[in-house]
């Protein structure tokens, strides 16, 4: 298959990549539109998506679930924008600078920038919105700016973060995303999270809210104050909620629907139209949101302190057989506890690897004590596998048919979101649990909370779920919290990198990708890092 | 009449409230609640979970919610939506509408096409029509209406292109009147025919008996004895007896309805009451769903106290007692 | 002798939502043992509602009800000597027959109930009642459909007698029947109450039948008893216009009359009775005073109770232009 | 009271039904009807009495067709006519008076309508006319208040007074036969006479063909002027009705005659006569005279062979090989 | 009424529809039965490669889905799960739905008040949001998902035999067995209820068809058992590749609407032949 051979280029290109700061632009990883050649945007014209589920918020400095994130940067802008790989790029922020200690970073804020109703876009706002904002109400944002003592506002265009120690990953999280930048004339004083403004957005970003039909659809229209004069192309950006997968991929189909981003088609029928020749496939632009399917195993069980017994499940578990056959290629086996994406700090070298090999698996079984029954079964596991979407189930379905062949008998156990939560984090009730986690735009944000014992948090969620405690581990991670030196974090994570697949307490199973696929006259939808989860601002139609 | 309607006024509250308590004791069954998935989609500290659990009053004992949410929703206050950030009410008001339209047009539909279906197989009895139009309702009655959804979709919209799949209308749409109707009618057209299949194939079953049923008995006869046209005789003597069951069907139906548009509603993206409490259910926002169960019963209950009205006006017989 | 029934003021009232329904208004009446009480009256007066009630299908809401001097307490413990003293025999043979059950079952069935003799001491008592009502041994297998309308109410006469009751409440139990059977199960009751000494009490709304059963005759309208005494004294004294009315609406199959004094109208509902005399809306004697008092049943004389303030003036006016025709009736029928 | 010779009206010649190609339910079945005449057509259930009256009317069930012999209307044989020219005449020159007057009325029609729509089927009637003249029928059949009664639906009035709505039906278009099956059996005695009186009051009004379907001897007595016996499918024996009453010749007559409950037996201590066995059903009739296995006069030769009708004086006939009472 | 000379089976095999309807079930339940020794490794195994289309390899007629897995043997095994489901639904409904219908029906009063609101109650809220809900909440599991339709389709047949016992027990042979002094439960059961087996039996068939569909249609929202292979599970898991390999779902909708068309096929030829009314009078 086409899409697999490129998967091993992309793989090897990466590896070469591995120590250099990503060229900005020049990961040209499909014949997207980001690299055809050059066409003169048109205006005008509108973009009708499809997404599930529907959105509670419009807002994403108040909560981190997935709808918010996709419409939030189009309503809100952040300091930053990124360039392909996480390259920092100016937004409300036109330089940044960060003193010799890292205890302190200068923001010049983009003169002439006014909010949707009039108003003008100050320093106070960037204060308020990380003060009073996003180290209260932001999931990420409250550990990742838990050190962030104060923004002074010298003047209304400069702002200043005051940080208890160095934050390096910091500033990868500083976009209409991650961290939105809101009008502190409509939050303050207000009760924040039931501010009527959270679905009535009022922000400085590319597009205004149009009308929104709760749980049906958006309807966002032409910012025309937009401060990067002549953007955004498109006059409206239709966004309808759809529920059923396949619905979505007929009204791509009968062009009821320009472009589809962040894999809302099942994978199959994204592969069926990519082979079309009006339709174009487009992988770049997640890489703040990467995710790795990853299991972890309950330390807390006797069984899987043994590390022999996870090696031996690791051993049975074809990753790039998962890969293929329930991701259909979209993703990557899983090497090691980071993104690919995360290219400054993914590394295989020196990492132990499990190639599937189920004499292996059971040798190691026998040797740890669990001989095959009479039955041919050693010992009895449940899996617990996320309710959302098909992969965690449709993989958990293909484990526990490697697990039979090794002796293993496997239960699947399916509930609804709700309870799989309090089963795995907070009642810990479970032997195995199987989900898809996003990695964060920088280890230190979204990779950390996996491994380090401190984040070890019965009833906090996509916590330290396997309970894994290892003090280097933890020596490790706290370093890269407040290290500057690029170099040395990536020493820092390469070591973890080998020491978290040695111990193996959650084993990667897929570094998943995510794909845009939109008719060919869609252009310019993904012109960075941020792709659609930026704000479309180059989007155009062409005819 | 106001006895009769007080009577079944008093039965109707009963029924509410056994549907209220029913449905808060099915709710409060769940393992987990509202804070764990919000808990889930926002890294949240047990502390702060703790805290949103007095706010929205989940530390209490069950009883004491139970009691607090009935004593609320006398006054109509079906409490908040943390998944939709808005009150219950309104975001029923919003999704009723859709569901409503698609299940009375889905009744009169498969009413209307079920009956005559019925009336002409019950005419032909054993005939080579008879026999056709049985083996497609016995088809239709068969099979799911997911099934029948996604022929639709794949055969009108993706291989002709004729007809819009998703939604209640077109979004953003600027047009109104009969422009903005016809608009509505084209996006709800596959769905209704997809929730109608399967009812027209029981309309058409029962009409069908009920007519042969109907056509024995003596004042059918007495028509015929006065020399009645036959098409009198059919259509005003038999068919308006043969409808008091399908009538009392249609009670059951639009129960059954707001059940199977979960279906409909998922398949063609249509924000509608069926969807919305399965949604609900999925994220424990358990006042949306109670709020859902509450306001669907309610309209299940009222549609059944028009229905016995129109039964009454069907059938003189049916007193006031 | 102890009476084998004896209600005493017994009223069965029913709630609807129109009112209460006085369906039985204050009924004493009596059978004494191998006697047969004819009980007529018009679709709705509240002579099957009676009949349940005294075979305890329904409950009386006054008065009381002995049975075999046995007063009744509706308790669930006396259904077992209740079922002794009194079965009954229903008027749709169809319908009171279990289709799913063989004859010899369902005449068995009492036995079982009532847990008497052993299964082969069963099947004989069946075979021999069986015999007794007319049925022969083959019959015992068939199914209900399988036999005719009369083999039918045999069937059901055979099951009320399994208990040996000492009364049986026959509900219209030969009006359904064909002119021919009907003779043949009129005539079946009459051996079984001279082989088994048994009291019946005779529901119908055949005066004809009734006259021809009963010893004495009972008249109903309305919830109450208003004439009632022995048969030929109340066929041919008639001494309520009610009565009358009723003997002179049969057609007669041997001589053609005029049918001139016809009642006009309907029986009123038993919900709003009339006040005082419930019969004087129809009644063609009726008076001022029958709108206040309500005529209470009294003695006219060789056992005859009438319920009818003007009941004397009726039987002189009447007596001379009824009496011969009667008589004549009664000897050319006994050919 | 006997009517002076008139044409036939209905003329019934050598009827059979039967059920698909099965067994015939009704023989060769004989009678007529003359104007201004009451015709009394008894016997016991499924004789094929009932049978008779709906295939007069054209009105017997899709399975059911009358396999031979012929029905004159006014000189019309019925059985030719296909269903439109029948319809013509049911409602109009002919119409029917059923047993069970609750189901014999359309339950959520009001009255008045009914008695409307058979007027306009057959007349050219505006709708007020109809009304006009469904109020009056109301009248004539003795329903108080016709007017008030006319917005009434069926269940609201007492068996009596649908019984006389029924009959306002048939006699709307003045019909030349009213054919009345078992018209008071399902009421009271008391309405019964009324009832009868009214029918017998029409007739002699409208010099209408009465064919009265019936099981009890005395309402034919009361209301016929001749009888027709049927059993088992066949007629036995007919005649004026005081000679066959009177002097029946045939067994199952006299049976039916001595059967029926008179007198008091507690007075004169008799025994009903009654007839042995039941009806047989279709499939079982006997070869020869179908009441021979019940018949107590019954001999060899009644085994052999169905007897013919034959005369037994004026306008009367018998179908038995050894007649009783006494010979006319 | 009473089985005659003849038995069920052969009257319904001389009715068309159901000699065609006991044909299908037949063959329904025979590969019900047979699953186990036609596929022994059971409806999971990963046998073959992914995305087979049928025909393409002998060894996978009905060729195999998404994961390998050989879609006969899906449909097989399938069998087993969906009519176990259909019929213990079924006889889970028609148990409560006895016990409530005849109850209210013979007791009458406020028992059947009480019960009847109960019913209303049930029947008010729509139930397959019912059925979503206590699976949604309880969690799939097949006890689950057959507690589930069982308790959202016995008020149907609730009201049906509470009619049927309004009915017969006006009847006089109910009222002479009260008159013998037989206690209440013994008329219930050996009186009344044989007499309501025919529309009981007849509305079963349905019953069973609809907890099928019901079953199909929880899984098709992701609502099924994982560890049970059912008809609706294939048909979900068929789903995502329904542009791509359209078999995946066209086999298990065809077996499922199959049996549906046969359940009601058999219901409509019991309908015809027990002839559940007392018919005999003339």
């Amino acid at each position: 298959m086409k899409k697999q051979l490129f998967q091993l280029d992309r793989r090897t290109f990466m590896a070469g990549l591995a120590t250099s700061v990503a060229l900005p632009g020049a990961i040209g990883l499909s014949a997207g539109s980001a690299f055809a050649e050059a066409q003169t945007p048109k205006r005008g014209g509108t973009l009708t998506t499809v997404a599930w589920p529907g959105t509670t918020y419009m807002n994403a400095a108040i909560t981190t679930s997935g709808p918010e994130s996709f419409l939030s940067p189009k309503f809100f802008d952040g300091l930053l924008g990124y360039d392909f790989g996480m390259v920092e790029k100016p937004a409300l922020a036109t330089e940044w600078s960060i003193a010799e200690d890292g205890k302190r970073v200068t923001f010049k804020l983009r003169p002439g920038v006014k909010w949707h109703d009039g108003e003008a876009f100050t320093s106070k706002d960037v204060a308020f919105t990380f003060m009073e904002v996003l180290k209260v109400h932001h999931g990420r944002g409250r550990s990742l700016f838990a050190d962030l003592q104060a923004v002074e506002t010298p003047d209304d265009l400069t702002a200043v973060f005051v940080l208890g120690k160095p934050a390096p990953a910091m500033l990868k999280a500083l976009d209409g995303r991650e961290s939105p930048i809101l009008p502190a004339h409509i939050y303050a004083g207000t009760n924040i999270m039931e501010n009527p403004a959270n679905t009535k957005p009022i922000g400085t970003g590319a597009f205004r809210l149009a009308s929104y039909e709760r749980g049906a659809s958006v309807v966002m229209e032409r910012n025309p104050d937009y401060w990067d004069e002549g953007k955004p192309y498109l006059d409206r950006i239709i966004l309808q909620y759809i529920p059923d997968a396949s619905t979505r991929t007929a009204m791509l189909e009968a062009g009821q629907a320009d472009i589809v981003f962040l894999n809302f088609l099942p994978a199959l029928d994204t592969l069926r139209l990519a082979a079309m020749p009006d339709f174009e496939l487009v992988e770049a632009g997640y890489e703040t949101s990467a995710s790795n399917q990853q299991m972890d195993f309950n330390l807390e069980r006797e069984i899987f302190k043994d590390a022999r017994v996870r090696h031996a499940i690791a051993h049975a578990i074809d990753r790039q057989w998962i890969v293929d056959n329930v991701w259909h290629g979209f993703g990557v086996a899983g090497a090691s506890p980071l993104h690919h994406d995360q290219r400054a700090f993914y590394t295989t070298e020196g990492v132990p690897q499990y190639a599937l090999d189920l004499a292996k698996a059971e040798a190691l079984l026998d040797e740890a004590g669990h001989p095959r029954g009479a039955n041919g079964v050693r010992f009895e596991l449940t899996i617990d596998p996320t309710p959302y979407g098909d992969e965690s189930l449709t993989a958990a379905e293909y484990i526990r048919e490697q697990f039979r062949q090794i002796g293993i008998q496997l239960n699947i156990r399916t509930q609804d979101y709700a309870v799989f939560i309090k089963r795995c984090w907070t009642d810990r009730d479970f032997d195995l649990c199987l989900y898809t986690a996003a990695m964060g735009a920088d280890p230190t944000i979204g990779v950390q909370r996996f491994y380090w014992s401190k984040n070890f948090k019965p009833g906090v969620a996509f916590s330290n779920g396997s309970s894994y405690s290892n003090p280097e581990v933890d020596a490790l991670l706290e370093a890269s919290q407040v290290e500057l030196d690029p170099d040395k974090r990536r020493e820092q994570f390469a070591k973890f990198q080998q020491i978290a697949m040695t111990d193996l307490p959650t084993l990667p199973v897929v570094h998943t990708t995510r794909a845009t696929i939109g008719w060919q006259k869609v252009k310019d939808h993904t012109v960075d890092a941020l792709g659609s989860l930026g704000n479309l601002a180059n989007c155009w139609i062409d005819g | 009449m106001p006895r009769y309607v007080l009577r079944r006024l008093s039965q109707a509250v009963l029924v509410m409230l056994l549907v209220v308590i029913g449905s808060f004791f099915l709710v409060k069954m769940a393992p987990g609640d509202l804070v764990d998935v919000l808990a889930g989609n926002s890294d949240m500290t047990a502390d702060q979970m703790a805290s949103l659990r007095v706010r929205y009053g989940l530390d209490q004992p069950v009883l004491v919610q139970l009691f607090i949410y009935m004593s609320r929703l006398v006054m109509l206050d079906f409490g908040y939506s943390p998944l939709n950030a808005a009150p219950v009410l309104d975001v029923i008001m919003g999704r009723w509408p859709v569901t409503a339209i698609l299940v009375v047009s889905s009744v009169v539909i498969s009413m209307t096409v079920g009956t005559v279906l019925g009336v002409i197989s019950a005419r032909n009895a054993g005939n080579p029509i008879d026999l056709s139009i049985s083996i497609l309702m016995l088809v239709l009655y068969a099979t799911p209406s997911f099934v029948i959804a996604i022929c639709f979709i794949l055969f009108f919209s993706v291989f002709l292109g004729a007809m819009p799949i998703a939604g209640f209308a077109t979004v953003g749409t600027q047009a109104t009147g009969f422009a903005y109707a016809w608009d509505v009618v084209k996006h709800l057209a596959m769905p209704v025919a997809a929730l109608c299949t399967f009812y027209v194939a029981i309309y058409g079953r029962i009409g069908r008996a009920s007519m042969l049923e109907v056509l024995k008995l003596d004042y059918v006869r007495t028509a015929r004895a006065k020399g009645l046209p036959e098409r009198r005789v059919i259509y005003v003597h038999a068919l308006r007896n043969a409808l008091l069951p399908l009538v009392t069907m249609a009670g059951l139906q639009v129960s059954a309805l707001v059940g199977g548009a979960v279906l409909i509603e998922t398949i063609f993206g249509l924000p509608g009451m069926g969807r919305t409490a399965f949604d609900a259910v999925f994220e424990r926002d358990t006042n949306l769903l109670l709020g859902v169960l509450f306001i669907s019963s309610l309209s299940v209950v009222v549609v059944n106290f028009v229905i016995d009205l129109l039964y009454m006006a069907l059938d003189p017989r049916v007193e006031l007692a | 002798m102890t009476p084998v029934l004896q209600t005493n003021d017994l009223k069965v009232h029913h709630k609807t939502p129109r009112g209460m329904l006085r369906a039985v208004d204050g009924v004493s009446i009596e059978v004494a043992p191998g006697e047969t009480l004819g009980l007529v009256g018009e679709s709705g007066c509240g002579k099957s509602t009676l009949a349940r009630c005294i075979v305890g299908i329904s409950r009386p809401t006054e008065g009381s009800l002995a049975l075999g001097g046995v007063v009744q307490q509706g308790r669930r413990a006396e259904r077992f000597d209740r079922a002794r003293a009194v079965q009954m025999v229903f008027q749709d043979p169809s319908g009171s027959l279990n289709p799913r059950l063989s004859v010899g079952r369902i005449i068995e069935e009492p036995l079982m109930v009532h847990r008497i003799g052993s299964r082969m001491e069963r099947r004989k008592r069946v075979e021999e009642i069986a015999g007794q009502v007319g049925l022969a041994p083959y019959h015992l297998a068939r199914y209900p459909h399988e036999l005719s309308g009369g083999q039918r109410q045999r069937v059901s006469i055979a099951r009320a007698l399994t208990l040996e009751p000492g009364l049986l409440v026959c509900d219209e139990a030969v009006s359904a029947l064909d002119v021919s059977v009907q003779a043949q199960v009129l005539n079946l009751f009459l051996d079984l109450q001279q082989r088994l000494g048994l009291a019946y009490l005779f529901i119908s709304h055949d005066l004809a039948v009734v006259r021809y059963i009963a010893h004495r005759i009972a008249v109903m309208y309305l919830g109450r008893i208003v004439e009632v005494g022995p048969a030929e004294a109340v066929w041919s004294r008639r001494n309520h216009p009610y009565t009358r009315a009723l003997v002179d609406a049969i057609p007669d199959e041997m001589t053609r009359q005029d049918q001139a004094n016809l009642l006009e109208g309907d029986v009123p509902s038993p919900v709003n009775p009339p006040s005082g005399c419930a019969f004087r809306t129809r009644c063609p004697h009726a008076r001022a005073r029958c709108a206040e008092d309500v005529p209470l049943l009294r003695d006219r004389g060789g056992g005859l109770l009438v319920a009818c303030h003007f009941a004397e003036e009726i039987e002189a006016g009447h007596e001379a232009a009824d009496r011969a025709p009667v008589a004549l009736r009664v000897v050319s029928g006994g050919t | 009271m006997t009517p002076a010779p008139a044409a036939p009206l209905l003329q019934v010649n050598d009827l059979s039904i039967r059920y698909g190609k099965g067994v015939p339910l009704v023989e060769q079945l004989n009678f007529t009807v003359r104007r201004g005449e009451t015709v009394g057509l008894v016997g016991e259930s499924g004789c094929g009495k009932s049978l008779t009256a709906l295939a007069v009317m054209g009105l017997l069930a899709e399975n059911l067709r009358t396999s031979s012999g012929s029905i004159e209307l006014e000189g019309t044989n019925l059985t030719a006519l296909g269903q439109n020219a029948l319809r013509g005449y049911r409602g109009n020159r002919m119409a029917m008076i059923f047993q069970e007057p609750l189901t014999a009325l359309n339950p959520v029609m009001t009255v008045g309508a009914q008695v409307v729509e058979v007027l306009r089927a057959h007349r050219r009637m505006g709708r007020a006319e109809a009304e006009r003249r469904a109020i009056e029928l109301l009248e004539q059949v003795r329903i108080p208040d016709a007017a008030e009664r006319f917005h009434d639906y069926p269940h609201r009035l007492s068996g009596g007074m649908r019984q006389r709505v029924v009959i306002a039906i048939a006699i709307a278009c003045n019909p030349a036969l009213l054919i009345a099956d078992e018209p008071t059996t399902a009421l009271d005695v008391t309405v019964q006479a009324q009832i009868l009186q009214l029918l017998k009051s029409l007739q002699r009004d409208a010099d209408l063909g009465l064919l009265l379907i019936t099981h009890d001897l005395g309402v034919v007595r009361q209301v016929a002027d001749r009888i027709v016996v049927m059993y088992a499918g066949s007629v036995v024996e007919e005649g004026a009705v005081d000679a066959v009453l009177d002097n029946p010749q045939h067994p199952y007559t006299a049976g039916l005659l001595a059967a029926r409950p008179h007198g008091s037996f507690s007075a004169q201590g008799h025994r009903l006569a009654d007839i042995r066995g039941a009806v047989p059903p279709p499939e079982s009739r006997p070869g020869g005279c179908l009441f021979e296995p019940r018949c107590a006069h019954a001999q060899a030769d009644c085994k052999a062979a169905r007897p013919p009708r034959s005369a037994a004086g004026q306008d009367r006939s018998v179908r038995c090989y050894h007649p009783v009472g006494k010979p006319n | 009424m009473t089985v005659g000379s003849q038995s069920l089976i052969v009257r319904l095999l001389r009715h068309p529809s159901g000699l065609v309807g006991l044909l299908l079930i037949a063959l329904a339940v025979g590969m019900a039965l047979g699953a186990g020794f036609f596929f022994p490794a059971g409806p999971w195994t990963m046998a073959g490669p992914p995305r087979l289309w049928p025909g393409q390899n002998a060894a996978f007629l009905l060729g195999t889905d998404s994961l390998g897995r050989d879609l006969a043997a899906g449909l097989f095994h399938g069998s087993r799960v969906s009519l176990a489901v259909g019929a213990s639904a079924a006889v889970v409904s028609i148990l409560i739905g006895t016990v409530v219908g005849s109850l209210s029906g013979y007791y009458g009063g406020w028992l059947d008040d009480v019960l009847m609101r109960l019913t209303d109650a049930m029947q008010t809220i729509p139930s397959f949001l019912s059925a979503i809900a206590i699976v949604g909440i309880v969690g799939p599991s097949l006890p689950t998902i057959i507690f589930a339709i069982a308790i959202v389709s016995w008020p149907m047949i609730a009201r049906l035999v509470r009619a049927e016992f309004l009915r017969l027990r006006t009847y006089d042979f109910v009222q002479s067995c009260r008159i013998i002094g037989m206690s209440d439960m013994r008329i219930i059961f050996t009186q009344i209820l044989p007499n309501c087996l025919a529309p009981i039996i007849v509305a079963s068939s349905v019953l069973v068809a609809t907890a099928i569909i019901v079953e199909a249609s929880l899984s098709f929202l992701g609502l099924g058992d994982p560890n049970a292979m059912s008809w609706g599970t294939i048909l979900g898991n068929g789903r995502a590749a329904l542009r791509t390999a359209w078999y995946m779902t066209a086999i298990p909708a065809t077996a499922l609407v199959l049996t549906v068309l046969a359940l009601n096929l058999v219901g409509d030829a019991l309908n015809d032949v027990l002839n559940p009314r007392l018919k005999e009078r003339s």
